[in-house]
């Protein structure tokens, strides 16, 4: 073990340094010139995000509980763009009066969530898993609960903490009884030992509840609209997209790398699960007037097509559900930078209000509709090929019925998108969302969706990428 | 050994009853701190068997206990923010009934 | 070598004054004549024979490697003779109409219409196989259509433009249908194959039976009812009558003298199916001209408006000659009735044209065309009289009249072939004979009525016609038919069977003389009649009642129990499974809604029991 | 650059131009220009295709490029042609280009309503073009959703309903399609090659007959959602009735005819077997929808629902005709496809024509409207009576192509078919006459409609260019029908081969 | 069999673990149930000295019992008056909740007590101080330095979150 070793966890580092940077330029700067640790942190961390791409070694550090692989790096580099338009989009947000004191601390507590993701989807032991899972959850409900002055953010908080700690506990608990079974917490060690038997189904369930909790799966998705509606909006971007789209990957890896020997249980599993999330995510989505929680219905029957590429339980799978995750992070950031835009500046968030949009604002509506289309997988947006992908990658294991429930479930989810997208576009308002500028970093965030939208899908090299990686697993 | 005699299974029965009344708080106290303590009971169990397996089972590597220690440094994180959180219910809300935390709803 | 193909131009050209219309047929009836010269007698017949000519074939379309439809022209002697009819009768009809029509808006369309019909029907006497006969034969029935409904501001144009459309085109349904069936079975559209004796194709096809029936009957029959169907045979004949709606020169040219007797030309052309192969089929074809031309003819003596009793005389008529076709027998002597037929079709068309235009002249003068206000007119329309008074006689079978040959040779064909329709055949030429003159009387003697202005006669270009025609009504019936156009091509000698002729002259003149006992002078014995056949003369009157059984199954069966449930179901049963689907969602939304409640603890509750149900099921699943 | 891709690449440059003008003439006038060229572009390609035909190239498909796009799921942007595809995007461009004149006066939001327009063409022409399934659903998705806008925006009448329905409907139909295309691609190679999605290349396999049974089916069925078949065709009334004139010529001339091509070209080609041992399921069903369209049609009073429902009817001829299987038939399908496409797109040009004098479409609202607007009615009555299957007008040619095709068919069950689908012509002609006698002729009804102005200048130009169409497929089918039977020999012999029932 | 001092401790911590642990959740006297916590928490320490687990009983006794209790504690103090007590629990919640625990409980202690463990075959270690010690900063297998500092950051962050959760508002002075 060496220094070098050591770049390894390069990811992870540089975020720590980044997040220990804006520590320390909060402490050292004055309040006057405090706003320039906005500009800062979003620099650094497109820095990061960059460094991010520099080609990397893979291997395995502290005894297997650390390991990197391709994959790996490509998933952490989504998130890191995912997270760095978070970043971008939160800033105008950030300046608000209300957060002067305090948005350093979000930088720090965004960050730190993410390097619990990482370190979960590098882990190579259910103990780095739980740490990295925990670190990933902690200081996102302190997040979520960040709007100090609204009822809803407190009740965000307090409802994920704490149904995040029942979840934890029953996984938990799953987890002490694979240790019981199998005797290690080390995935290598525990990957062929996994046999067949009630107790393993009743722990491999408890253990997947508590993924599926972070997944917001059906039935354990109930936290997550309130979560999402009561968190700022940035926020909510986070949770819905780098925090779900990262606990799906962990999960699958996990599936795969620990559960290999029971896949016909989890496969099972895996297909209730994903035909309830899907049909009830939507079901729910239909009805919904706050746009906030219009999305988190919407993300919860999204994750539900992730599981398609979870169910494959192969590279094809793998590919997919990555791709689907970089489709799906510049979708549902394209439609939360613009619920972010028209939140910040008229405080509007029902669908109702985006009522003649596209007369007043063509270009944020245009976005919208292009954002939701990819939601609702049509082309020629990058969502197309994301579903199709995923599609593919469950029917290749023959999964047909499935396909097909989640083939129609994306028309239910298509006649809700429509939706929003007759109100910008059809209907007719007496009193629409004014005109407005939007400053440069909404436009840069919403920018990077659309470009990030038009070329992923036309550019066959991401998923030639991915899919290259995915095989190497 | 100090445990001579008492089977694991007593143990696990122990802990797994511990989980369940953690469970039964957490669905019925109606104060968010209560609930608090309903995860700790949750945790606690947990712990248990981890040590339990540890112990019995596999005693000479050290991964259950690690893990339950770690476990425990987290309930504390776990507790400060959840009890940060509280507070701020508290000033909002002016209660901490949990049924009254439902302003958003269906 | 017989350019008729240039006949083609006509319907290209839009016709922009009667003129240029008249002229282009002009030269389509010289070039017709050219070709009946050319082709009776020039080219003659060979081994005795006429044999059919293809002047011209193209292929049109390629259906199957068999079967494919050509365009072409086929000249043998029926159409020949066709051709002469039509370009004559429509040559009359275009000189006619330039007086008639004169003043009336859309002139050029009547003409370019008119133009359309002649293309239409020359395409469809000439085809040279059944499918371009289908062709032409659907042509014929828009022109006729837009012909009838030329007069588009007036409702009862519009409906009965309608119900010809619709009429003809149900028979043209069974034709198709027809077609289907006897081109599946042969592989050929082509008449000369198809008529050809003993042409293999159709020997082969008849062995094969459905339902007990030859399928070439069965084929020949559904073809036979789109030949009722243009051809106004009973039941499918509703539609002629109210198809004088039309300009008076299109009830001439149409619904007199061309278009209707198509469905005898469709019979005399595939003759040789339906003698050699099929004579069940023919004997359908006597009995229904049999009994149209009876039922018409009765009905016809109770009409009032003059151009109605035309209409039902040609259903009559036309009548006469399916019967003639359905009672003929191949080759010879035996196909005296075939002969009959044609010579009949030919003369009719002669002096129903006359009859029309006659009656349209007489429109002309009195703006009405009911009969009960005319009455004298003899005084004021010399002319329309003379002629209308030959077409009269002709009609009537008076001797060396034209009609009084073709009907005889009918008779004669009937007598020996079927007694019963002999007798009907022979009661419907007395009937015809009172209801002719009758009109004849009604309209020509009797007392004066009150005219609006004084009637007076109809110009030059309309009464020219009239003589054209009455010289031939009078002259057509000394050709030599029985040389030139038989069922096999090959001339027979044909005589008069004396006592025959002799009981329909007698019959004949019956007719007349009741008629003009009736109606010459008013006595009021035409009411006695009514009275005394009370039901008879109002069900007649009624036309027995045959509009509104139709009605009834139009608009009460089709509309009110087919459409209007389809319509109702499309909205109410299958939209709304569909809107249903939509609705189940919305509601099982609303529903489920209270999962979500916002209660921590009930989130929790359902995760709690979510694990637990899972485990349940799958370790059960998976233990057994 | 190839001929083909062009098809797809004019408009997308058009709807780049569009974004760039100013003023609501020049986008209109970018528009003409660009579909101009797209219908130069498609007579181009008819002629270079006759001269590549008669030139003795007897490959199936002609004018093939093939690019790799995806090379892990061998995924490739392959695209060619043979002569039924050539004919459909002949329409396509014409019943476009006369879309763009129908839509002269698109007064609100009018960039945009071109933008959509052409953005739903490239859809269809990119369909026709492509040899990939998968670029094939791409385009046929792209082709849908600009739908819901279009009708959404521009259209009448309870128009967010209709474009609901219209656009779920046919996503669903989509969505049915979708599964049945993977599992065609999981089928598409013995075991151990590469999985592929070339149309041509799956058709050198035989799908086993097991899957061949599950997704024929739905991948039938998908493409029948869009191509109307009962009872799947409730869209259809709704949709049309409320989109706008040239959104209806488009999607009743063309769009609708993406559903009857992909039925042969993928369901059909691809899973013969099941073809042929489920035929029967669907000529029932597209016997209901033929005869059941037009009896619904005879008593509807708007006129957009009546072109509506004849519209399920003929397009329901269309499905029936191709289940017929054999040469003639399919040939009778294809051209009732174009001719259908024709007078169809020429009936809801019109009807948009007399609704923008009238502001009705209540048919009991209008007469005599052949003395006010002579040439808009006599145009109507052409096309009433093109699709009433006048001779010597294109609907004759294919109706009586399909009847006598699918007669041919040995069994008698087809054959009896048969005869309950010609009875539609009967019908068809009572429910078009209705239409026309009240419409068109008798008194005028209606005061005001005096002051109606005839026909202008693009509004002639778009139903002349039509009406030409219609009048040359009548009067000269040889050509097209060969060009189509020419390429219909490969799938008739894939078809031929499968064993029947 | 006879019954060893074990059993009886074992016994006897069961028995205070089980019965407060539902006093816990019972009780309707909120400090109360913070004491009732503190016993159980207590008492499984106790547990942890019989299975030899020396520093995690004292760990359980000052993290646990000495930490988070008295973080708990604090809080009810801030929050609730010390005399509060709840209204009864309604008693449909009281029952499916129950009933869910009760089922779950037997439900996973069947399932326990169907399953064989795998007998151990390895030697007991003797746990001291610094094997603990090693192993928390050992870096290969079964060394947990990594966790260790992971959880560094994440009390850090949770710090940080905390404090920005519950800081008032600036005064506007």
């Amino acid at each position: 073990m060496n220094l070098n070793s050591f770049l390894l966890m390069r990811h992870e580092i540089v975020l720590i340094a980044v997040a220990l940077i804006i520590l320390i330029a909060e402490i050292f700067t004055s309040d006057q010139n405090k706003g320039r640790i906005r500009g800062l942190a979003v620099i650094l961390f497109a820095i990061n995000a960059i460094i991010g791409f520099l080609p990397a070694e893979t291997g395995s550090l502290f005894g297997g509980m650390y390991t990197t692989v391709p994959l790996h790096i490509v998933v952490k580099n989504i998130l890191n763009i995912g997270t760095l338009i978070i970043l971008i989009q939160s800033n105008t947000w950030l300046k608000s009066e209300e957060n002067s004191d305090k948005f350093p601390e979000f930088y720090l507590l965004l960050i730190s969530t993410l390097v619990g993701m990482f370190y979960m989807i590098s882990a190579g032991d259910f103990l780095m898993f739980y740490l990295g899972l925990e670190l990933a959850t902690i200081p996102l409900a302190a997040l979520v609960a960040y709007d100090r002055y609204r009822n809803n953010s407190a009740e965000g908080g307090i409802k994920l903490i704490l149904s995040s700690a029942f979840s934890s506990g029953i996984m938990l608990y799953g987890i002490s009884m694979i240790y019981g079974m199998y005797g290690s917490i080390y995935f290598d060690m525990l990957n062929p030992a996994i046999a067949m038997n009630s107790l393993t189904v009743l722990a491999f369930i408890f253990f997947f509840a508590g993924m599926a909790f972070k997944i917001s799966l059906v039935p354990f998705h109930l936290w997550a609209a309130d979560v999402y509606e009561g968190a700022p909006v940035n926020v909510t971007s986070y949770l819905s997209v780098i925090s779900k789209g990262a606990a799906v990957f962990i999960l699958t890896i996990i599936l795969f790398k620990v559960f290999p020997t029971i896949s016909d249980l989890w496969q099972k599993v895996v297909w209730v699960i994903a035909v309830m999330t899907m049909t009830i995510g939507n079901l729910f989505a239909i009805r919904q007037q706050n746009l906030k929680r219009f999305i988190a219905f919407s993300s919860i029957s999204q994750a539900g097509f992730f599981l398609l590429g979870v169910i494959g339980g192969n590279q094809m799978g793998m590919t997919a559900i990555v791709y689907y995750m970089l489709v799906y992070i510049f979708s549902n950031l394209g439609v939360f930078g613009v619920i972010a835009a028209i939140s910040n500046q008229s405080g509007k968030e029902n669908i109702d209000d985006y009522n003649g949009l596209y007369h007043t604002n063509p270009k944020l509506s245009l976005t919208m509709m292009l954002a939701l289309f990819s939601l609702a997988g049509i082309p020629p947006v990058a969502g197309f090929f994301g579903k199709f992908f995923l599609f593919t990658a469950a029917a290749q294991k023959g999964f047909y019925i499935l396909v097909l429930i989640a083939t129609i479930n994306t028309i239910i989810s298509l006649y809700y998108y429509l939706l929003v997208v007759k109100a910008m576009f059809i209907n007719k308002s007496e009193t629409p969302i004014p005109y407005f500028k939007s400053d440069f970093m909404t436009k840069l965030g919403l920018g990077l969706c659309i470009a990030g939208l038009v070329i992923t899908g036309f550019a066959s090299g991401v998923w030639e990428m991915i899919a290259k990686m995915a095989f190497g697993m | 050994m100090l445990n001579a005699g008492i089977p694991m299974e007593a143990f696990l029965v122990v802990s797994t009853l511990m989980f369940f009344a953690g469970v039964y708080g957490f669905l019925t106290r109606r104060n968010l701190i209560t609930i608090l303590m309903s995860v700790e009971l949750i945790l606690n169990s947990v712990n248990i068997n981890f040590l339990v397996f540890n112990r019995f089972l596999f005693p000479d590597k050290l991964q259950g206990h690690f893990f339950s220690l770690f476990i425990i440094a987290i309930a504390a994180a776990e507790a400060a923010v959840a009890i940060a959180i509280i507070i701020n219910i508290y000033r909002h809300f002016n209660t901490i009934n949990v049924e009254n935390v439902d302003k958003m709803k269906y | 070598m017989f350019l008729l193909l240039g006949l083609t131009g006509h319907k290209m050209k839009p016709a922009i004054a009667g003129i240029i219309g008249t002229t282009g047929l002009f030269i389509s009836t010289l070039l017709s004549y050219i070709t009946a010269y050319k082709y009776f007698l020039v080219d003659g017949k060979v081994d005795g024979v006429y044999h059919k000519i293809i002047a011209f074939n193209t292929v049109w379309l390629q259906l199957t490697d068999k079967l494919h439809i050509d365009l072409g022209v086929l000249l043998d002697p029926i159409s020949v003779m066709m051709l002469v009819v039509i370009t004559t009768v429509s040559l009359m009809v275009h000189i006619y109409s330039n007086g008639y029509m004169k003043g009336e808006r859309g002139f050029h369309r009547f003409f370019a219409f008119l133009g359309l019909f002649s293309f239409s029907m020359l395409g469809l006497v000439l085809a040279t196989n059944i499918f371009q006969m289908y062709i032409f034969w659907e042509l014929v029935g828009v022109s006729s259509f837009l012909l009838i409904s030329f007069y588009y501001e007036k409702p009862s144009a519009i409906a009965a433009g309608k119900k010809a459309f619709i009429v003809t085109r149900f028979a043209d349904l069974g034709f198709l249908i027809g077609i289907l069936i006897l081109s599946y079975f042969t592989e050929t559209f082509d008449f000369v194959t198809l008529t050809t004796p003993g042409c293999p194709a159709i020997a082969q096809a008849a062995g094969i039976t459905f339902m007990g029936f030859s399928v070439v009957t069965l084929a020949l029959v559904l073809i036979f009812m789109g030949g009722a169907g243009k051809s106004a045979m009973f039941p499918l004949h509703i539609w002629l009558p109210d198809a004088m709606e039309g300009p008076t020169p299109v009830s001439a040219l149409i619904h007199a003298a061309t278009m209707v007797v198509a469905g005898v030309y469709l019979v005399a052309r595939l003759f040789p199916i339906f003698a050699l192969t099929s004579p069940d089929a023919l004997t359908v074809v006597a009995y229904v001209g049999g009994f149209t031309s009876l039922f018409a003819a009765v009905i016809a003596c109770t009409q009032n408006d003059i151009k109605r009793v035309l209409a039902y005389s040609t259903m009559s008529q036309i009548g006469y000659m399916m019967l003639a076709l359905g009672v003929s027998g191949y080759g010879g002597e035996e196909g005296l009735g075939f002969m009959a037929s044609n010579f009949h079709l030919f003369t009719h068309a002669m002096f129903k044209a006359l009859l029309f235009l006659g009656a349209g002249s007489i429109i002309h003068a009195v703006h009405s065309n009911v009969m009960t206000e005319m009455g004298g007119l003899r005084k004021y329309l010399p002319i329309t009289h003379i002629t209308f008074l030959i077409a009269c006689l002709t009609i009537a079978g008076v001797p060396f009249l034209s009609a009084f040959f073709s009907k005889d040779e009918i008779l004669t064909a009937a007598f020996h072939h079927d007694k019963v329709l002999f007798f009907v055949e022979y009661a419907v030429a007395g009937l015809t004979a009172f209801y002719m003159f009758r009109l004849y009387f009604n309209v020509f003697w009797g007392e004066d009525r009150h005219y609006h202005h004084t009637p007076h006669e109809a110009p030059l270009v309309m009464t020219l016609p009239l003589m054209f025609l009455a010289v031939a009504s009078i002259f057509a019936g000394y050709l030599p038919f029985s040389q030139l156009v038989t069922s096999d091509g090959a001339g027979f000698e044909s005589h008069l069977e004396m006592p025959i002729a002799a009981a329909s002259v007698f019959i004949g003149l019956v007719g007349i003389f009741v008629a003009m006992y009736m109606y010459m002078k008013p006595k009021g014995a035409p009411e006695k009649m009514a009275v005394t056949f009370k039901n008879l003369y109002k069900w007649s009157y009624n036309k027995f009642y045959m509009d509104e059984v139709y009605l009834f199954v139009t608009k009460r069966i089709i509309f009110a129990y087919i459409s209007r449930p389809v319509a109702w179901f499309d909205r109410h049963v299958v939209d709304a499974t569909m809107n249903g689907f939509a609705w189940a969602a919305n509601y099982t939304s609303f529903h489920i809604r209270d999962l979500q409640s916002g209660q921590l603890q009930k989130y929790a509750f359902v995760f709690i029991s979510s694990v637990l149900i899972l485990v349940l099921s799958f370790v059960y699943l998976f233990m057994n | 650059m190839d001929v083909l891709s062009l098809l797809v690449i004019i408009p997308t440059i058009t709807i780049i131009g569009i974004l760039f003008t100013k003023e609501k003439k020049q986008a209109r006038l970018v528009s003409a220009i660009g579909t101009g060229m797209q219908l130069i572009l498609a007579g181009i390609l008819v002629w270079m295709y006759l001269a590549e035909r008669s030139g003795g190239n007897t490959a199936q498909m002609l004018f093939t490029q093939d690019y790799m796009w995806y090379p892990n799921l061998n995924i490739h942007y392959a695209i060619g042609v043979d002569g039924i595809s050539v004919a459909m995007i002949a329409l396509t461009a014409v019943v476009l280009f006369a879309g763009v004149f129908a839509s002269w006066e698109v007064e609100f939001l009018n960039r945009e309503f071109f933008i959509s327009l052409i953005l739903l063409s490239t859809g269809v022409f990119g369909f026709f073009i492509s040899l990939d399934l998968f670029t094939m659903f791409l385009f046929y998705e792209l082709a849908v959703i600009p739908m819901y806008l279009l009708i959404g925006i521009w259209g009448t009448g309870p128009k967010e309903y209709s474009a609901m329905k219209l656009t779920l409907m046919l996503m669903g139909g989509s969505a049915l399609l979708l599964v049945g295309l993977l599992g065609i691609y999981m089928n598409s190679a013995p075991a151990g090659q590469p999985l592929t999605f070339n149309l041509l290349e799956i058709a050198k396999v035989t799908i086993p007959i097991g899957a061949q049974r599950l997704f024929f089916p739905l991948t039938f069925v998908g493409f029948g959602v869009l191509g109307a078949l009962f009872p799947l065709h409730t869209w259809s009334p709704d949709g049309h009735a409320s989109a706008p004139t040239a959104v209806s010529m488009l999607h009743a001339g063309v769009l609708m005819k993406l559903g009857g091509y992909g039925c042969f070209r993928v369901a059909m080609y691809l899973m013969p077997e099941a073809a042929h041992e489920m035929a029967w399921i669907f000529i029932i069903l597209t016997t209901i929808s033929v005869v059941y369209g037009a009896y619904g049609a005879i008593v509807q009073k708007d006129l957009k629902y009546i072109n509506a429902y004849s519209s399920v009817s003929h397009c329901g001829l269309v499905i029936f005709a191709l289940l017929m299987m054999n040469k003639t038939a399919m040939d009778g399908a294809i051209l009732q496809m174009i001719s259908h496409g024709l007078m169809t797109a020429l009936f809801f040009a019109l009807i948009g024509m007399i609704y923008g004098r009238t502001h009705t479409r209540n048919i009991y609202e209008m007469g005599g409207l052949m003395r006010i607007i002579p040439f808009l009615s006599v145009v109507y009555v052409i096309a009433g009576l093109a699709s009433l299957g006048l001779p010597g007008l294109s609907g004759f040619v294919a109706e009586m192509t399909v009847f006598v095709g699918a007669f041919q068919h040995a069994d008698m069950f087809h054959r009896v078919a048969t005869i309950v689908v010609t009875t539609s012509i009967v019908v068809t002609a009572v429910y078009i006459l209705r239409v026309v006698g009240i419409l068109l002729l008798g008194p005028i009804k209606n005061e005001e409609f005096n002051h109606f102005k005839d026909a202008s200048w693009f509004e002639k130009l778009s139903t002349i260019t039509l009406l030409l169409m219609i009048a040359a497929i009548g009067l000269a089918p040889l050509w097209l029908s060969n060009m189509i039977q020419h390429s219909l020999v490969p799938i008739i012999q894939k078809l031929a081969i499968a064993p029947g029932i | 069999m006879e019954i060893t001092v074990h059993q009886i401790m074992f016994a006897l911590f069961s028995a205070i673990i089980l019965v407060f642990s539902v006093l816990t959740v019972t009780t309707r006297r909120i400090l109360r149930a913070a004491t009732f916590l503190l016993l159980v928490l207590v008492s499984t320490a106790g547990l942890y000295f019989m299975l030899n687990y020396q520093f995690m009983a004292g760990v359980q006794l000052t993290l646990y019992a000495g930490g988070i209790v008295v973080l708990i504690i604090f809080s009810i103090l801030l929050t609730s008056h010390i005399s509060q007590k709840f209204e009864a629990v309604g008693w449909r919640k009281a029952y499916f909740s129950a009933l869910a625990s009760i089922a779950g409980a037997i439900l996973c202690i069947t399932t326990i007590l169907q399953h064989k463990f795998q007998a151990t075959t390895e030697a007991a270690k003797e746990i001291d101080m610094k094997l603990i010690g090693n192993s928390l900063l050992g870096t290969g297998r079964d060394g947990y330095v990594l966790p260790f500092e992971v959880i560094s950051v994440l009390l850090l962050a949770a710090m940080i979150g905390a404090i920005v959760v519950a800081k008032r508002k600036k005064t506007k002075e």
